[in-house]
């Protein structure tokens, strides 16, 4: 299998989705002629001309609204905003639109539209090219959000995601593009969009993060096994609407403790759910707390790196959390 | 209802430069018409009486569109084109094949209702047998859908045309402006019509456009915009039609905006007494589309005092039958209302 | 003092601060002549003029857009938008523009707008006039949302919130307009925006809600205590965001029970914050499960009321769930 | 830089008819505009320097647009006019009066960025002393805060008006059309003030707009469109200013398009290679602002080839030692991190 890095994995499955699939179409801004400004669309513009990829005026609440009538005539939509930070004007698409045209026609339409939306910070993107902007959908029943971080995990949730009737926001960290990187599968290689991926057994304490922090709580774990002889699962929630609480539940009835971790920020994200699923389902069997690690509470990232730092969850402070909740 | 003497149609014959004919309509053709406006008026009043009988919650009528809404539906080719109508169109519904009794499920939110089995409230047409499109009560929303549509229409090679409606009030948004902006940069295959009845429930005309026209707007977006008379039947479907075959033709989008007026409040919730001097509100119903039509027919000879009254009683009967009708019908289940969040099982096949 | 129902409540707490500060205007659709389609604002127009009562465009981004201008000139801005249902297009707005622009320019500029939001179910609105969106704005540090149901707290809470230097989205509940009636306190009456309000002090278990499903919370306990003399105390939040995690964490010490109710759908709504906070923070207290109580995880609100109230969670699920976990 | 001869006086004096004199344009005008331009370049530039030198990870620059932006601001008054621009206008800035070493500030981020106190990327200024508002990234969000600036002096009686800037696609935007919309029916003050350079990173115009100017969809508002060649100062100055009297007269809003050119990539982060030729670059650069308005300060005398020399030079050594101060400047305190999120007290006095 070949080692490919996220970004890498994301154009290759895009072209060979395009390449089987004559209904796969592209649309967004600059994915066209100039690749994307992430490169995530690169070289599909002159493999499959204009009527399949196509640069849009800069206006994003018709990128999905474009994407969403598409997908009413038959094509495969996929849709990228260029930066999660500016996917607040297509939010009525969404929401409103596309998450609710199955349910609202009581099953005669549906919306199989993909929407990539590169996000999350450390990148000294400042404000508005750091956000995490999941918390923001993930009331919205009738919408799935899926959030992996392997070149595998993205190969076959992308390709799931395509072929899904449902809309899907495919979450993709920035920060992971070039950082992260693993096998690729070759082919066909689908994975199924609901379930949380065990990334690591354990048996002390279960963390449950998605995103680059998954990364850190991966690493942290293995230093603290090597380091302290701690044993935590590691979660991959890898989709995060709808929740797989099933698989959180029955490991924190093993372990007894959570840690959820996530780089959004703390008050209504996606932790807050975790916990509280938790807290209802497997309270019977904690031993401590449930602790949550994210960042801090302000409006979004700030762009000089010190404040950047201080404000989002560092590895270290992952590792600390989740050696504090084991000796808890 | 047959015609029952040939009269009429000798008289047509003498009247070989009528509009009518020049536009390529038939006697049939323009009898059809009469009657499904007759219809729509008669459905949308007896919605209106089932909530003053508290039968029904809510419901919004399309009184005096009705003739705008024919034409334009007229020009339309149930099954090829796409549709996106919105909540006052029940004359273009009804001319695009749904019928009183599917229509009444809607006003009632019965579990047949074919828009939405009761999830929407009524006046929320979609069916895909039709090609009309699903609607949220959002405005605007559609018209970007509308251009993706085309889109798909347009790569596909899938002849025909996408058709979508808003009243004035939506020309403020802003989806208005993206979709025509992108549908003008690409030449979709769009018709986009505008019922411009002068307000936006209680906004006037002035407070939400600072041009006269909403076809004002067109040059924007590098497309034709044709502003019609309403309440003329002949405008309405001529410029349509000529907005239908540019579309055809390659040559891209139009914007229609046929003028009218709502003759009643906005929905069964609104009091238009607070807005609308009850002076303004008489002047136009002088100029209300039925009778002004029927007046037409008449000239030409094919409706006669004594059929105008029977194709009305007709039409009260048929939307008086088809209310019981619904009335009597199965309510949702309250089993379901967790059903269709998602799809039952993938994977997607363009639906 | 006088007894008033919501809707009066809003009207003339509006009324008086038009009166007494010129810098008040309140704008949106329909709130001019009409006087609002729920009379909210009904005859601002004939006392303040065009200048301050501004009827505009449909077109709900610029509604949100326009005030945070006119704040920046110096006015005090109240936009109207006409149903919760259609704030989402005002969404980039609220979270990207005026929840930011403190934080952004490292306070040189801030941004006192209210934005009134007429939100919820059981009016048989159907999918598009009924929903709950406080979930869609709860994870915006930077914002203030409350959501007051008592026409007491409707005037103090507006009050503030018209002198709030920072943007507020007062939340009113539909349902509670004409159902919910009350003393009105003349005059001068400002309330923190903020604190949570005990609506009934208990020692059985502590029901953590807002909105209707708070009036329904009040009713059961009462009902309960006279007939099991179970006691539990309610917590009216009033204030959600920022959210009083200390009012909460201190009662459910105390009561060593908590449910959360909310008519918002359960997955991401305020209630996991609300269950999360709790786990953590008074753990050691805790004597049963969590629980919450929500509307079903389903895309909004269905038209007929047979699907409604299948919906929506009802006054005797929250008596049951109270006696339920009491028993517990 | 003083004049150290009369000689260019006597010289301009025998050209009474001079496009500058007929605009009211004195000497010491047309020669400060001409310090903001090289200023405005050579700040840019040093900022493309320290970008590549590693010691600021992002800029953006706004090379090629200086003409315009020191011609339109030429028309405000710092202090009365509301001024909203955009990430490119480092000439609208400085002619404002923001400092070489403010702006420095912004580029590192640091402490005493004036805009942010380095929370923003560099480029976004905002500063109350000077009326410049707080800049987002998202574009086409600062039009309707425009328009709600514009109505707040309006009923308030203020004088003045409100100048918002912005690229051509942002024309493609709902908030773009919702906001010229809301100006256009009231009649606001705001001068609407588009940079057009043809390209919105690397989608060309023509997949932005359907109609060959920006200007053109003004009508679509009620309100005048202009399109001035935007890398001619005199050009932009006539055109803005009047955009400014019509405003300041009452008579509503003004939309002006500067048409230009970036002469560099996008931001930092970008290759233009990538979409646009080397020929067409060359080809604008053949229009660049500074040369052109310096060989019309030469022609009327005011300017020589040696006064040209050490005007660049001035600005170069004022935004390199700029740099090297900023750089050493306090970075913000990560203490400081969660301040600012809600205002420390209330209650709102307007900010
Ligand atoms: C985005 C949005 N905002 C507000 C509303 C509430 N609303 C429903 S219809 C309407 C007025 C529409 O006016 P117009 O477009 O002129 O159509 P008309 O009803 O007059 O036919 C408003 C404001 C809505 N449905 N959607
Ligand atoms: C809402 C939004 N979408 C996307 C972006 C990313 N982006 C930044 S600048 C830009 C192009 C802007 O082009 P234009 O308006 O022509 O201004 P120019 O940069 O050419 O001066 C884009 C797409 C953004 N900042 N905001
Ligand atoms: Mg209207
Ligand atoms: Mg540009």
């Amino acid at each position: 299998m070949a080692v490919k890095n996220v970004l890498e994995a994301v154009r290759d499955t895009l072209f060979e989705a395009m390449g089987r699939d004559q209904r796969v179409m592209v649309l967004g801004e600059d994915v066209g002629r100039h690749g994307g400004v992430f490169n995530a669309t690169q070289g599909l513009y002159e493999a499959f001309g204009e009527d399949r990829v196509v640069d849009t005026p800069l206006a994003e609440s018709s990128i999905v609204g474009i994407a969403i009538g598409a997908a009413f005539g038959g094509l495969l939509p996929v849709a990228e905003i260029q930066f999660a930070d500016f996917i607040h004007p297509a939010v009525d698409q969404i929401i409103n639109e596309a998450a609710k045209i199955r349910y609202r026609s009581n099953g005669d339409f549906g919306c199989p539209i993909v929407i990539r939306v590169p996000y999350g910070g450390g990148v000294h993107g400042g404000l508005y090219h750091s956000q995490s902007v999941e918390a923001l959908f993930f009331s919205t029943p009738g919408l799935k959000i899926v959030a992996p971080t392997t070149p595998a995990d993205v190969k076959g949730l992308l390709l799931a995601a395509i072929y899904d009737p449902d809309p899907v926001i495919f979450l993709e960290h920035k920060a992971s593009y070039r950082a992260i990187k693993g096998e690729y599968p070759e082919g066909e290689f689908v994975l199924p969009i609901g379930p949380a991926d065990v990334k690591r057994a354990g048996t002390d304490l279960t963390v449950v993060s998605y995103g680059m922090t998954m990364h850190y709580a991966l690493q942290a774990a293995e230093e603290l096994s090597r380091e302290e002889g701690i044993e935590a699962e590691v979660i991959d929630l890898r989709t995060l609407l709808p929740l797989d609480r099933r698989t959180i539940v029955d490991s924190v009835k093993k372990t007894g403790k959570l840690l959820v971790v996530h780089e959004d920020n703390l008050t209504g994200g996606v932790g807050a759910e975790v916990a509280a699923t938790v807290a209802d389902e497997a309270f019977m069997y904690l031993d401590a707390p449930i602790r949550r690690l994210a960042a801090l509470d302000v409006p979004s990232t700030p762009y000089h790196p010190a404040l950047e730092r201080a404000m989002l969850p560092s590895k270290a402070q992952v590792k600390e959390a989740i050696l504090e909740l084991a000796r808890y | 209802m047959k015609r029952t003497t040939g009269e009429p149609l000798k008289k047509q014959a003498a009247l070989g430069e009528r509009i009518h004919t020049r536009l390529g309509l038939s006697d049939d053709d323009l009898l059809q018409m009469y009657r499904t406006m007759v219809t729509a008026r008669a459905f949308d009043e007896r919605a209106f009486i089932l909530f003053t009988q508290g039968k029904i919650p809510f419901t919004v009528t399309g009184h005096g569109h009705e003739g705008a809404q024919v034409a334009a539906a007229k020009c339309l080719t149930p099954g090829r084109d796409w549709v996106l109508p919105y909540y006052r169109d029940v004359g273009v519904v009804l001319a695009l094949g749904m019928t009183v009794r599917e229509l009444m499920l809607g006003e009632f939110g019965k579990a047949a209702d074919p828009s939405s089995g009761g999830r929407q409230m009524p006046k929320h047409w979609g069916c895909r047998r039709l090609k009309i499109v699903t609607q949220s009560s959002p405005v605007a929303t559609q018209l970007p859908h509308a251009c993706g549509l085309a889109w798909a229409m347009k790569v596909r090679n899938e002849e025909g045309i996408v058709w979508v409606s808003f009243g004035d009030g939506v020309a403020s948004k802003g989806d208005f402006h993206e979709a025509l902006n992108f549908a003008g940069i690409h030449k979709l295959p769009v018709v986009f019509f505008c019922e411009n009845n002068y307000y936006a429930i209680s906004v006037p005309f002035s407070k939400q456009s600072p041009v006269p026209r909403v076809a004002d707007r067109a040059a924007a977006y590098g497309m034709p915009g044709i502003s019609v008379d309403g309440n003329d039947v002949f405008e309405v479907y001529k410029a349509t039609r000529e907005a239908v075959q540019r579309a055809l033709a390659g040559e891209g989008p139009t914007l229609v905006e046929a003028r009218t007026y709502r003759f009643g409040p906005h929905t069964s919730n609104d009091d238009d007494r607070r807005y609308r001097s009850r002076d303004e509100v008489a002047q136009w119903k002088e100029k209300d589309p039925i009778p002004r039509f029927a007046a037409y027919l008449k000239e030409i000879g094919l409706l006669d005092d004594q059929e105008e009254a029977a194709i009305k009683a007709e039409a009260e009967k048929e939307v008086r039958e088809a209310a019981a009708w619904a009335e009597s019908q199965p309510d949702p289940d309250p089993a379901t209302v967790a059903a269709h969040v998602y799809a039952e099982r993938g994977p997607a096949h363009g639906r």
